[in-house]
């Protein structure tokens, strides 16, 4: 349905090479790629084969000084006036291109967006930069490019700065302001890694919606196979900086050519079917040596404000979540954007201050000297959201995964760089990128350091926050493989926080559905999955895209509303939720 | 705001309160004499007894800083005992050219080292980088007696553009604010710089550059904002070394600021003019930070004061 | 009257710029050299001088008889002076004035001048609040009866702290008289803007008629030597107060135009070095004789540009009682060296010299130490500001040698007797006293205090010669070395008019304001 | 693994043109101030007769005295070379001291916040607002005045404004993810701090150390002025500056040559420094 159509963007042979200490080395070679108008293109492919470099060189917008376009040609089609050649323009020719003909949507939201500038200012300045439009006028288009993305009170939103808003909403102002040029092109890398099911249903669904009133062509980078099949007229398989494979969606998912392909959506995880889907294990008889036990769990944060700068209001992150994890055990964490996961986590890892008690191998961490904590730490160890700040940007990989080696004394020098390298190799590394440094890596690489440092001190218990998210599907699988590999071996337990129902549905032993700071459903996997009490868990789990685009959704209900604030006035606590038990440790909170 | 800064506030007097105790103190250590400065040099030792009794310089150290405070707190802050004038008549004639003079150099140091900077991090690692770097170091090490006796030279003598010294119109303030900008000018071109590199490596200003926007729209409005965060902290910090250079450019210029007044009383000893210079100067770098401080939300609204 | 210059012309403003601030204008206070001539031509005494000289006259006293036995000086006054606010001057205001001069209570740097008048204890100590040795005859005379004869009292009767003051203004102002001085002078204080500026007007009512020429005079505060004489040469202003400055000395001297506007003259000041008499090793005379050969005297002065001549004894050349034949200590290292053997230093030895950090002066002080390290006497120099040296002398233990520039001695008044007694004489050999080399001779005490009593003024003559035998004694001993005289360069700007000695009047630094006057009016 | 990129450092330093310029001229203030009596006849402080005209002006450089002679007749290159002890001692040495204090106390209160953090950075402002210059006439009073005084005082006035900086660096560091993920690994809070904060804050530590040489050179000039510190005839940079400024006009080899002097080693130091920062910083490479 879309060879007939024009085209408009014209990639022949590109090849990008950067510089590194021990010269130049290629990390896209030889790509090819035509994209038509009106339609979506998907880039899916193994994490650091360069795709996101790809979409940097369409903006001639490479990373410097480290990167450059080393052959090939972009060729950006116009029925005006002709064709233009990208690669050859100076930066006041790209300027008029950037924005108004091809606009991107990147990777990183949180940081993608200038902390220093409202909303509004942000929006209106590229529109009032590419058309003659007065400032009134410019406004009144950025508030209704607000409202195209569903983002509530747009008027009063352009007052706003960044960090105001939650993620989802910072990627959506993100996605508007791109699109309030009506550019040709849009390319958008992996939008919406960083958001929950629930989000990305919404955004996804805006893209489409977008599309279809515009016509606006798509370059949606994305290693989420769901994704992929729910949104792809085309797609490219992109590995090691080649393209692997290309065609139509249907037909890649129906009939994949490449082995690489199949290898991929053979790994992609799927609800109640996924390869990696384990049996479901009985745990409940090892309670009473649980690795790690949690009660009654509170965490606030006190903002500050009014008149005389007291606490007035209170952020009730978590409120009163208990659960216990046996060795060996795998308990899934899943819940929407802003509802204390991350907190919970960073609770246990010893990061914020709590109310509540947390026991780890039977020692109760508070009123636990240093050095006891420091034993204890051994212990449970954790794997970051965002991989890219939870490295220190100015150190080597290698050194970072060393880290906890060195800290606590373990292993000689030559013995702990085996190790090291042993443990790239199990991430899907290799080891010569040991020498390397954060920055020199793709999202999902960085990921694998972080995981791979987490399991160098073969820890009791992990807390993987959100550790997967940011993989392709293959190597995630791997990874997957990996922690319950070293499940067997070692009798890891692990805290598993996701919100790809999924990827939790394939690794889980048991599952707890968090909303506002609570737990609102806990059970086995199985009994959560095959059984889901409470609306809340059923939404999530209906939102889940499934990867075979002849299932593609025709429309996702979209909430009316934003998320209820976990923000409250002091005194205001919120009201508890009484859990109930539906039989064999299937608690499901009353509905309120 | 207001409870943060009645925060600020009681902080900053206690710091004052230090500041005057222990300089009280240092002062009090002095071995030289003020009393016999006074009697000179044909009193007897009565006589210098006598006028130290009348001083109250035979009480205990304790008693003195004591009195001292309690006059202070009713504006008062004794009596020169060289010049035999209220010390506050004397720094309230000669703070406002201070302050003024204090203005015009930050003006001066924020035009040239933020230009300086901008251009700097922006041509980095050109020429042009370099011989703005070779010029920020020049100013920072240039004696500012020679820089002020040269301004003064070529655009008052020479081309007689301004006045050659005194005080009093704006063509008064140039040269001056020049001389004293000149120094702060290269520390801030460097930090200017420096951070500026920082910046235009984040995200953000890649995003703008995608959005298609002009050069200038970048540098200004994404870039600038977000470099001169730690600048501003600079500003605050500033007061403190103009308070160093003030008395060289003041007697350059014949510019009627404490500055001169402070150097005269520590050459003699003059302990109420030390005092009430101190305390005035620490106020002055007290507020500069407070006000460093409150600006910094309203180009940084992540900042909260807290 | 005789002192009027037949050519002065009548009118004109003029603009004198000063370094340092004015501290006070009253004359019970003000002991800055830039105040002293200020308050000069404010406020009148009993006497003065003759203007460009160092010899007396009458002042606001149109006689004055003393007794006999030099005890008792009667002085008659000169009728219808008035203040500034147009009250009469009488015999009262005289009397007040000493009475408050002497007083405690006005902190006056002064008040020991007036050692000599009979009932100063008392008042000095706080039990009478009135001179009893100062009484009021007439509204138009006032007679003094002092304890000892004192022939230096005319003198006293001449510096400003005697100098004469309305009891109403001062109670009006209180501590802050001196920034609202009234007097009898040829000028009043017209402005004073603090930190800036200092404007004297002209007094209509002067009671010398013809006096004072100018009708204006503008003190600018606050600028720096260097840039007064840039503006001197753009003709902004017509006397830089604090001279020509060291670095552009060659320079001014260099061009013929600029060099006929300098006038050069004598002044009443000696720059020595000072040797603590109670210190190892400069407790030994031969030692501090020594010292005294080793310094290099004209390369001293060549290191100034010549603004000075050597000296060889205390007193300047334009004092009286200056001994023109003595030779004093010859620059011989040779000898030098011998007598640092004899003393039993042939090794030499450490010591410190302490100076004032303002230039010239320690670069007076390296020239100094190097002569030193040439007799072997290795001198580390403490350069340190003018408070703290003036410390460290007051402190017997304080510091060894001192070099004086900067801090010492102008002579108040023109009489040998003033570079005595604070300074060399054993009352100023006290803890925080100026006598720096804590000399002290009993025997020549008691002969200064001898001369002192020759009050006949026909004896001055052999007074000066009794004087000469002092200091020459006082060299004997060696607690000095004396390094040069001081020269004084005032510059001018093209139209000022009056006599060269008006420009580099002894008393009246830089110039005698009442006297000058401006050429380019009508 | 430790080691080798540190061999790097050096091997990298030396392939830049610029840093081995600033490499050079430290070299050479260093070979200079160390074989001074070497490298020059003359003795420092001799007032030589032929040094002054008949005027007693100084004399213009020639081939008798290269760089001049300064108003006491000495020769001038003399003075500067056995300056540049005193010079390196204040510009390297103290203004290092200063550097290292107003780091390490920037870096604690902004990492402990707590009652250490608002102690700590509390004194920084008592020590900001109160007048360097008296503290330094007091420490003279008590103290001999000597070069290690003047360097002691610099060091203890001049590491406030470091601090303070560094305070705010440290504050928003703290506050990132990779610091709290050193903290569930065990990392110590020294760890923390000299390994993962520091390397962050080295950009602005070398802007601040390699300007602080200017500034910490003409400072030792006034202290010494004021009776603290190196007295004369011991020469220093800043001193020689000091005493002649203003016969810049009549005399401006006085002026000129000393000034040049401290301006190159200012300028060495930032070159060196740039260079560094480029070396360190992961995200440059690729920088020629
Ligand atoms: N600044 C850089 N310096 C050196 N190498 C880099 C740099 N940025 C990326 N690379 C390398 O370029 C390759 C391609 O990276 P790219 O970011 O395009 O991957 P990606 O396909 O977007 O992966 P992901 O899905 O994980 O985001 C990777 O091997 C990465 O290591
Ligand atoms: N330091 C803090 N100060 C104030 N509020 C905070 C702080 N950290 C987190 N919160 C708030 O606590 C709530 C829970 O945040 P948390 O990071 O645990 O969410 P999450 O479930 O991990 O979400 P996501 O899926 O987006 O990571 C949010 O409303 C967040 O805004
Ligand atoms: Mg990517
Ligand atoms: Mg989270």
């Amino acid at each position: 349905m879309t060879s007939a159509r024009e085209t408009i963007l014209d990639i022949a042979n590109l090849c990008v090479s950067v510089r590194g200490e021990d010269g130049e080395r290629e990390v896209v070679s030889g790509l090819s790629l035509r994209l038509s108008r009106g339609e979506t293109l998907c880039i899916a492919g193994e994490s650091g084969s360069g795709k996101s470099m790809t979409s940097l060189a369409i903006m001639q917008l490479l990373p410097q000084p480290a990167a450059r376009i080393s052959a090939g040609t972009i060729r950006l089609h116009d029925k005006g006036l002709g064709d233009t050649e990208l690669t050859g323009l100076n930066e006041r020719q790209m300027r008029r291109i950037r924005g108004n003909r091809i606009a991107m949507i990147f990777q990183e939201p949180m940081t993608s967006l200038n902390p220093v500038l409202s909303i509004g200012r942000q929006l209106t300045e590229s529109i009032e930069a590419h058309t003659s439009l007065s400032p009134a006028e410019a406004r009144r288009r950025a508030i209704d490019a607000l409202k195209a993305v569903r983002i509530s009170e747009a008027e009063s939103r352009l007052k706003q700065f960044p960090h105001e808003l939650s993620g989802g909403m910072r990627q959506r102002v993100m996605i508007a302001m791109a699109l309030a040029l009506e550019p040709d092109v849009l390319i958008a890398d992996e939008p919406t890694t960083a958001l929950d099911v629930t989000v990305q249903g919404e955004v996804l669904e805006l893209l489409r919606d977008l599309q279809r009133e515009r016509g606006t062509s798509v370059i949606l980078i994305t290693h989420d196979m769901g994704v992929v099949a729910e949104m792809a007229d085309r797609v490219i398989i992109m590995r090691h900086g080649r393209m692997v494979e290309e065609g139509k969606a249907a037909d890649i998912f129906a009939r994949p050519q490449a082995a690489y392909t199949r290898e991929l959506l053979a790994a992609v995880p799927r609800i109640g079917a996924g390869v990696g889907r384990q049996e479901s294990r009985d745990t409940e008889a090892a309670a009473s040596a649980n690795v790690a036990e949690v009660k009654d769990l509170h965490v606030r944060f006190d903002l500050h404000g009014g008149f005389f700068g007291r606490v007035n209001r209170r952020v009730h992150a978590v409120e009163g979540v208990s659960f216990s994890i046996a060795p060996n055990e795998t308990l899934a964490l899943v819940g929407e954007s802003g509802c204390g996961k991350s907190t919970t986590a960073k609770a246990l890892a010893g990061l914020v201050p709590y109310s509540g008690d947390i026991v780890v191998g039977g020692r109760n961490l508070s009123g636990l000297g240093r050095d006891e904590r420091k034993a204890v730490r051994r212990d449970v160890q954790m794997i970051f959201q965002d991989p890219f700040a939870s490295l220190d940007p100015r150190m080597r990989v290698g050194d970072l995964v060393a880290e906890p080696l060195v800290i606590h004394g373990i292993a000689s020098k030559e013995e702990r760089r085996e190790r090291v390298a042993a443990l790239f190799e199990r991430v899907g590394l290799t080891a010569d990128q040991m020498e390397l440094y954060p920055h020199e890596f793709s999202g999902g690489q960085r990921q694998r350091v972080c995981i791979a440092r987490a399991l160098a001190l073969r820890p009791k218990l992990i807390i993987a926050d959100e550790s997967v998210s940011a993989l392709d599907v293959s190597v995630q699988a791997r990874v997957l493989d990996l922690l319950k590999e070293l499940q067997r071996e070692f009798g890891v337990a692990y805290l598993f926080i996701s919100h790809d129902m999924a990827v939790v549905e394939n690794i889980s032993d048991r599952v707890a559905v968090m909303y506002l700071g609570q737990i609102v459903e806990m059970g086995t996997r199985d009994q959560v999955f095959t059984n889901p009490r409470h609306p809340y868990t059923k939404r999530l789990i209906e939102a889940v895209p499934v990867p075979d685009p002849a299932r593609r959704r025709s429309r996702f209900a979209r909430l009316e509303q934003e998320i209820p604030s976990a923000t409250r006035k002091i005194g205001e606590a919120p009201m508890k939720l009484i859990l109930q038990d539906f039989g064999n440790g299937h608690l499901v909170a009353a509905e309120a | 705001m207001i409870a943060y800064l009645g925060r600020r506030i009681i902080q900053s007097a206690l710091i004052l309160l230090g500041v005057s105790l222990i300089t009280f103190a240092l002062l009090y250590l002095l071995p030289a004499d003020p009393v016999r400065q006074i009697a000179g040099r044909s009193a007897t030792p009565e006589t210098v007894e006598n006028i130290r009794r009348q001083l109250g310089l035979d009480q205990p150290f304790v008693v003195q800083y004591w009195h001292y405070l309690t006059s202070l707190l009713s504006g008062d802050l004794g009596r020169s005992y060289i010049q035999r004038s209220q010390v506050t008549e004397l720094i309230v004639s000669r703070l406002p050219a201070s302050l003024l003079l204090m203005v015009g150099a930050i003006l001066c140091e924020l035009a040239i080292g933020l230009t300086m900077g901008l251009i700097a991090a922006i041509k980095r690692g050109t020429a042009t980088d370099q011989s703005l770097m070779v010029a920020s170091f020049v100013g920072v090490s240039a004696p500012q007696f020679v820089v002020g006796l040269l301004l003064l030279y070529v655009f008052a003598v020479r081309l007689g553009w301004f006045p050659i010294g005194g005080y009093g119109t704006w063509r008064h303030l140039v040269l001056p604010s020049l001389t004293m900008g000149i120094l702060g000018a290269g520390w801030y071109a460097r930090m200017m710089r420096s951070s500026m590199i920082d910046v235009l490596r984040q995200d953000y200003v890649r995003t703008a550059r995608a959005k298609g926007l002009a050069r200038r729209a970048i540098l200004f409005r994404h870039a600038l904002p977000n470099a001169i965060l730690p600048v501003i902290a600079m500003i605050g910090i500033d007061i403190g070394i103009f308070m160093g250079g003030i008395v060289v450019v003041e007697s350059v210029f014949g510019w009627p600021g404490i500055g001169q007044l402070a150097w005269q009383a520590i050459q003699r000893v003059d302990i109420p003019i030390i005092m009430g210079v101190t305390l005035v100067s620490a106020c002055a770098i007290v507020l500069g930070n407070l006000l460093a401080d409150i600006i910094a939300p309203f180009i940084d609204p992540r900042i909260k004061l807290r | 009257e005789d002192t009027i210059d037949p050519n002065a012309k009548q009118g004109g403003a003029i603009t004198i710029t000063y370094k340092d601030d004015v501290a006070t204008l009253d004359p019970a206070i003000g002991y800055d050299w830039q105040n002293w001539s200020m308050i000069k031509s404010l406020f009148d005494g009993l006497m003065d001088y003759e203007p460009g000289t160092t010899n007396l006259k009458p002042d606001l006293a149109e006689s004055y008889d003393i007794s006999p036995d030099g005890k008792t000086f009667t002085f008659k006054l000169r009728h219808g002076v008035k203040f500034h606010n147009g009250r009469e001057m009488t015999a009262d205001d005289v009397k007040y004035s000493l009475d408050r001069v002497t007083n405690p209570k006005t902190q006056s740097p002064g008040a020991g001048f007036f050692g000599s008048i009979k009932g100063y204890d008392d008042v000095a100590a706080g039990k009478a609040t009135s001179l009893s040795g100062v009484t009021v005859v007439d509204p138009y005379t006032v007679k003094f009866e002092l304890t000892r004869p004192d022939a230096t009292f005319l003198h006293v009767m001449a510096i400003n702290f005697s100098h004469v003051v309305p009891k109403e203004e001062v109670e009006k102002y209180g501590a802050d008289f001196g920034k609202h001085p009234v007097g009898t002078g040829a000028f009043k204080l017209a402005e004073w803007t603090l930190g800036q500026r200092i404007v004297f007007e002209r007094n209509a009512d002067y009671w010398h008629k013809g006096l004072p020429h100018l009708d204006k005079i503008t003190f600018e505060i606050g600028q720096e030597p260097i840039v007064a004489l840039l503006r001197l040469q753009k003709g902004e202003i017509d006397v830089p107060g604090d001279g020509i400055p060291p670095a552009k000395f060659q320079e001014v001297m260099a061009d013929p135009e600029q060099k006929a506007r300098v006038v050069e003259g004598g002044q009443l000041h000696t720059g020595y070095v000072t040797m603590n008499t109670t210190m190892a090793p400069f407790d030994n005379v031969k030692v501090r004789q020594a010292v005294n050969m080793a310094i290099n005297k004209a390369r001293v002065v060549q290191i100034i540009n010549n603004r000075a001549v050597p000296a060889n004894q205390p007193l300047p050349p334009s004092m009286p009682g200056y001994d023109k034949e003595f030779k004093g200590y010859p620059y011989d290292v040779a000898k030098a060296k011998a007598l640092l053997a004899e003393a039993g230093h042939a090794d030499g030895f450490e010591t410190q010299l302490f100076v004032m950090n303002t230039d010239p002066n320690p670069r007076i002080a390296q020239a100094i130490q190097q002569d030193l390290a040439a007799i072997g006497i290795k001198a580390s120099i403490q350069s340190l500001a003018q408070a703290n040296v003036i410390a460290a002398g007051g402190d017997k233990a304080g510091a060894p040698m001192i070099w004086s520039g900067g801090m010492a001695w102008i002579a108040d008044f023109p009489d040998p007797s003033n570079f005595y007694g604070p300074i060399l004489g054993c009352a100023g050999a006290v803890p925080g006293g100026w006598n720096w080399s804590w000399y002290c001779n009993k025997d020549l005490d008691a002969k200064a205090a001898e001369a002192d009593a020759m009050v006949d003024p026909a004896k001055a003559g052999e007074r000066d010669k009794m004087w000469s035998a002092i200091y020459e004694k006082v060299m004997a001993d060696a607690p000095w070395a004396p390094v040069f005289n001081e020269q004084r360069f005032t510059m001018k700007s093209a139209r000022m008019g009056g006599a060269d000695n008006l420009y580099v009047d002894p008393v009246h630094i830089p110039i005698n304001y009442d006297n000058v006057y401006v050429k380019d009016v009508q | 693994m430790p080691g080798k990129p540190r061999a790097g450092v050096w091997r990298r330093l030396l392939q830049r043109p610029l840093a081995l310029i600033g490499l050079l001229i430290v070299a050479i203030v260093v070979g200079g101030a160390i074989l001074a009596p070497w490298l020059t006849g003359y003795d420092p402080n001799e007032q030589m007769f032929d040094g002054l005209t008949i005027e007693g002006s100084p004399l213009p450089p020639s081939a008798h005295f290269w760089l001049g002679t300064d108003l006491l007749g000495r020769d001038l290159l003399t003075r500067i070379l056995y300056g540049a002890r005193t010079s390196l001692i204040i510009g390297v040495v103290a203004n290092g001291v200063a550097l290292l204090i107003g780091t390490l106390v920037g870096v604690t209160a902004g990492y402990f916040r707590g009652w250490i953090g608002s102690v700590l950075m509390r004194f920084t402002d008592l020590m900001m607002a109160f007048p360097a210059l008296l503290l330094a006439i007091c420490l003279a009073a008590v103290f001999q005045p000597s070069l290690w005084i003047v360097a002691m005082v610099i060091a203890l006035v001049n590491w406030v404004q470091t601090a303070r900086v560094i305070y705010t660096e440290t504050s928003s560091l703290s506050e990132r993810e990779f610091i709290d993920a050193e903290r569930t690994i065990g990392a110590s809070a020294p760890r923390i701090l000299f390994r993962h904060i520091l390397p962050h804050l080295l950009p602005t530590i070398i802007v601040w150390g390699t300007l602080g040489i200017s500034t910490t050179v003409l400072l030792e000039a006034t202290l010494s002025f004021l009776g603290i510190g190196v007295q004369p005839p011991t020469a220093s940079w800043g001193n020689i500056i000091f005493e002649n400024q203003t016969y810049f006009q009549a005399a401006p080899w006085l002026v000129f040559f000393p000034g040049a002097a401290i301006l190159a080693l200012a300028l060495a130091f930032n070159l060196i420094g740039d260079a560094l920062r480029d070396i360190l910083d992961p995200t440059q490479r690729g920088r020629a």
